[in-house]
């Protein structure tokens, strides 16, 4: 165990497999000579170099589409989005070939790559710049999506991402970069394909992944010492393959659940969970999934105003009373 | 000129079907509503008198001093999210907006601070919204990236690299279907070229314009560099005006560091998109002398020494000494910058006492019925 | 009322349109001199004229980009995406720009135009050409979403999208472009926003949208005279403003609901169609709310797996005797 | 050669680093598994003698009865989706593939039935793929237009235009990477060269080749029309291959229905391809003799007169008086035409006797392992 930043972590994970697999290299804008916008690559041009740390032209589409290439072939490219608000212009390269080459090819093709990058907003930059896509990329079959939260799981699904023979959507929880966490040392690979208990509890289930499970540990504390009500957190984490047996578990156990997500409500990661609940809790829901969710407008830059556009405490600690049937 | 006659004649059909009517009537009164700028009327060749050569000193240096007080206003985190200067490349868009004519539109990309403001949206307005406040120019819903002044030709300001391309040729689509005689500025970085985004734009106005339908001006504003990435790492084709031959579109190339010279280009190709209803491009070869952007500190990607060659040439010091030679004495000069530089604390003091925007336009500007927004 | 096809009514709206309001424009591969690959513009260039019905290159992001700019300077331009599965190159277009035009610069600008064209499958075109894509571009604050099934709506609902000042995104059933329905004549506008109710019925809800209305309306017929169940049908036809009430009304009438889609389940419509339900009529509900999505694969070409991929009456059938409890 | 020795050069660097022994390892056993090409050899220049052009003229007629048994399955309702034949530009893929060797990879559009049977796919397993049955090349998940045989160098069939290029110069990219001494043909249509895709695609290909990393082939195969519109309607400059100088890419362009000139072409810049480990552009002049794809029956978009006058010009016709004057006699090409006939009967036979796939393999290749598929 060692306390590392998320960065760190991220950056550790592809380092120790690069070193490991000559077949893994990275492309992506300004990730080479520049350092990295967010310093994830910084210095790996020197240790690696140009051959396998590819610094790209402004063409998301084309060099993502460049990387399905490569991996066609048995490379094991990870590419970087310098944000994912940049990945639409690589949409088409994503969910048409990525996603469906080793389905249209009969099995006769696999694509072995990551796609990763800073995702969500909470720093001012507005509309262009301010997305949560975990639903977006996460309804299409084919592709894998996971949104790591912490250094130990950014590290752990990142050993994973670049070890798994299918095209993976690695959303970094960009806001939390910097924040610190214990790190398992040596080659700790998370599983794909299960949520994690962030803190045990009876009272209410708590639902989110990316930096709002930050925010619902405070929220967790809050309303264990002011309250009384021990709140368990479940920190989806692995968005497709999604863990619906963890979810539903803990909703047996609280019988009431509160989703929270920084994406906007309308056909959302946090539809699909109160939709699986209902489904496969139904006799245990002592009342109806709540879902706190961004509000529905293109993110604004004032600060004031991005602040009331994304899920505040105060919200979801009224989802909560009203989970409960309390006045708040 | 055959070419112009058929454009001529082009948009008369556009406008025997009706549009032409609607169109230059609505042109009209958006002209109207313009009185901030006035083509100079600056003939080809013709050298710049004294006066307008210190009125554009005027305008640059308060460019410059504005950009100036944004650094230090990002800084003190009085300005948030990102923010793109445009210091070292204002002989560029001072120089082509001096072409600028009531009803043309502009647009660029996110570093669009010294665009608004030549096209005379107020300094105060501009900081305000830098700093998040109700009172900037677009309510402090967009930031430095998406200043618009729709009243003043300017239609945005844009975050995503390539992506405002196609909306520009659009525009001067849309403007010789409306029968107006105006164009399109289109300003770009030399970054954007190798986006997709670029190239299909670029064919349309090429193709449209074989019809005299795209009076669309592409100004590359050639600074070298994509963030960190040099135009030589880029592409190994690094002729950048020629990249237009791919789409039949004439082109040039221009100092971008000298106002004079750009404007001398400016007016004499402007004139032709508006005859020709043709696209034309522009390389302005410019120099960024500041860091990308706020996130840029290391600079790897060039050496100090050619930032220190880049200086010599700096637009607001190639002015000086030609507003000098025509006969303008340092304090003239002095007295100028004084000026722009109380103008520049003014902009700063509104932008810092005005209030937040109102929480309750959280939710306004998202459809034309707020009745849209639901959940 | 006249019969019409729903190719038909659709041109028919357009036309008219185009006729009173010169601002109107089409933009799109092959659709003047060819005539339209769906034969949905044909004959439009000779009527319009080719600076009004204008023959693109295939470049989806470049023209509809193009096309957002005619529509900020007053122009009501119609694209067409020759089917939807070809707008992944038009996204960033889509989402960046049309859907946060009017946020982003404080109300300054409007970008009334309508994207149009067949979506969904059933016609074997296989993986990269079968997309139901309601719901990913209903995720979006600042689009419209629009889904007619019959004659009448495509016509009502396509003058709404011309005359709408926000960007619509007109998602055709391509397979229903034959079916025949009773049209209104005249400028019957269909509002959005309001979902319609297919069939009256009293013992279960069933939900769709598009082609899939069609197969509900069998299914209805099934249930009532083999069982004697009376199903309510409803059409959802507006995804974005979404009609929550009409739903919500019904599910409180029959206690029971069961939604269809061809779209993948994870993140969809359903899934929404779903919270909402358990959130607005948590203690109406006799059973779970039913979900039947396409199977979760891209989809395949030949006829028995493509037939296997979408919703069939047999699983619809099994998914109503659940929420009533009968044994299938 | 500098090219050369740089190359080699960087291509010895790449293998000290371990992915050269790596690469080329795994490139030798798939060589070791594709008997079924072997590069001819021909040399520039060269002429064909009898033998090798009755070996083209049998493959060539192969693909076209192929073809037309194609359209007669989709009028019987025997294949579903769209249908897009390659009837008129056989001597393209014809040519080029004359100089693919074990190793290379192969990648194009939805036109690629020819590919798949040149490069050695089983005219059965062809077949059998257009009618959706489990016998098919892919097993009946991607139809006409997703034709992969990775054994044979084939890398698909893809439906989106402008989609696989990028593909294609990332395999080359690859190729070089792992140190083998193949190359990567990848075709593409005069259509795709507007997307956006495309330019994003070739920068990189010129970017890459620049240090000898992207030995890629575009094989333009320009027959004229995207669909219902013409290179003239599509783009103000028409010279395709001049588009490649926006990315120092250099092309040529070849009589793309007289496959003794393409084949010529074909070893000549393959040749150059593989040593230099650059890009490079053939503009192949050819011609649609069918509709686009069964929905195109009107074809008002061009004139019967024009259709005559490239029937003129049918590669078929071409190859047969070629053949002619090298000897052979008509009863000869009737024997081979009789024989491809055979063949074709024979794999349509297979075609509608073999089953459909087994309902079980709907949810097969989504993943790796298929127990992530859920719900
Ligand atoms: C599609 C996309 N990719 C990446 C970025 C991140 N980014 C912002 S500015 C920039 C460099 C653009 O360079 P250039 O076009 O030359 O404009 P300049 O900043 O030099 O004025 C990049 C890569 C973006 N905004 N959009
Ligand atoms: C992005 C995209 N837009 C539109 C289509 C529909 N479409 C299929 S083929 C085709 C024409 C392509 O022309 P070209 O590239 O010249 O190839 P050809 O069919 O002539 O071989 C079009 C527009 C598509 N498949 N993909
Ligand atoms: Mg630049
Ligand atoms: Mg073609």
């Amino acid at each position: 165990m060692a306390v590392m930043t998320y960065r760190e972590a991220l950056k550790a994970a592809m380092v120790s497999e690069m070193e490991r697999d000559e077949s893994v290299v990275m492309l992506g804008e300004d990730i080479g000579v520049y350092g990295g916008t967010h310093l994830i690559t910084d210095g790996l041009i020197d240790k690696f170099g140009p051959k396998r740390i590819i610094d790209t032209p402004i063409a998301e589409g084309g060099f993502t589409g460049a990387a399905i290439g490569m991996a066609m072939l048995g490379m094991r490219p990870i590419v970087e989005m310098m944000t994912w608000n940049f990945s639409f212009q690589a949409s088409d390269q994503i969910i048409q070939n990525a996603a469906k080459l080793r389905y249209f090819s009969g099995g006769q093709v696999s694509v072995p790559m990551v796609i990763r990058g800073p995702n969500g907003g909470g720093v001012q930059l507005s509309a262009q710049h301010t997305h949560s896509l975990e639903g977006f990329y996460g309804h299409f079959p084919g592709l894998k999506v996971v949104s790591p939260a912490t250094p130990a799981d950014v590290k752990g699904m990142m050993l994973s991402a670049i070890r798994d023979p299918d095209p993976v959507i690695f959303l970094e929880a960009g806001a939390l970069y910097s924040t610190k966490g214990e790190v398992p040392d040596g080659d700790e690979a998370v599983p794909f394909g299960q949520a994690r208990v962030a803190r045990e509890g009876t009272d209410v289930t708590l639902i989110a992944y990316g930096r709002q499970v930050n925010l619902l540990h405070r929220i967790a504390d809050t309303l264990a010492t002011d309250e009384g009500v021990n709140a368990e957190i479940i920190d989806l984490r692995s968005i497709r393959p999604f863990d619906e047996a963890t979810i539903v578990a803990s909703v047996k156990k609280t019988n009431r659940a509160v989703v929270v997500q920084e994406q906007w409500r309308w056909f959302s990661v946090a539809s699909e969970v109160a939709a699986i609940i209902q489904e496969q809790a139904f006799d245990d829901l002592d009342a109806p999934v709540e879902r706190v969710s961004g509000e529905e407008v293109p993110a604004p830059y004032a600060r004031n105003l991005e602040l009331a556009a994304f899920p505040g405490e105060r919200q979801i600690i009224d989802a909560v009373h009203r989970v409960l049937y309390r006045r708040t | 000129m055959a070419t112009t006659q058929g454009t001529g004649k082009k948009r008369r059909q556009a406008g025997s079907n009706g549009t032409g009517a609607n169109g230059t009537g609505s042109e009209e009164e958006q002209a109207a509503g313009q009185g901030s700028r006035q083509d100079s009327g600056q003939a080809e060749g013709q050298s710049l008198d004294q006066g307008r050569l210190m009125a554009l000193y005027r305008q640059m240096v308060g460019v410059r001093l504005f950009e100036e007080a944004c650094q230090r206003g990002f800084r003190r985190g009085k300005i948030g999210g990102y923010l793109h200067v445009y210091i070292g490349q204002e002989a560029v868009a001072l120089g082509f907006l001096d072409a600028f004519r009531p009803g043309d539109r502009a647009i660029t990309a996110y570093r669009d601070h010294a665009h608004a403001l030549i096209l005379g949206s107020e300094p105060k307005a501009v900081m305000a919204e830098l700093y998040g406040k109700g009172t900037g120019l677009v309510g402090g819903k967009g930031g430095s990236m998406h200043l618009f002044d729709v009243a003043n030709g300017l239609m945005g300001g844009y975050g995503i690299v390539g992506g405002h391309i196609p909306l520009g040729v659009g525009m001067a689509y849309a403007q010789r279907y409306q029968g107006s005689e105006n164009m399109v500025q289109l300003y770009l970085g030399d970054g954007s070229m190798h986006n997709g985004a670029f190239h299909e734009a670029a064919n349309l106005a090429g193709l449209w314009g074989r019809d005299g339908m795209n009076p669309c001006l592409f100004i590359i504003e050639n600074n070298q560099y994509g963030m960190g990435t040099s135009v030589e790492r880029s592409t190994a084709m690094t002729d950048l005006g020629a990249k237009f031959d791919s789409y039949a579109i004439e082109h040039e190339r221009v100092d971008g560091m000298d106002v004079v010279a750009v404007i001398e280009c400016a007016h004499r190709v402007a004139q032709q998109v508006r005859v020709t209803g043709k696209p034309y491009a522009v390389e302005a070869m410019t120099y960024r002398l500041v860091p990308h952007g706020a996130g840029d500190f290391l600079e790897r990607y060039r050496t100090k020494d050619e930032i220190a060659e880049w200086r010599e040439r700096d637009p607001v010091g190639i002015l000086e000494r030609r507003v000098l030679e025509a006969g303008s004495v340092e304090d003239d000069l002095a007295a100028t910058r004084a000026e722009a530089k109380a103008a520049v604390e003014e902009a700063v003091a509104f932008a810092d006492e005005s209030p937040e925007p109102d929480i309750s336009t959280l939710r306004t500007d998202v459809y034309a019925d707020p009745a849209d927004v639901r959940g």
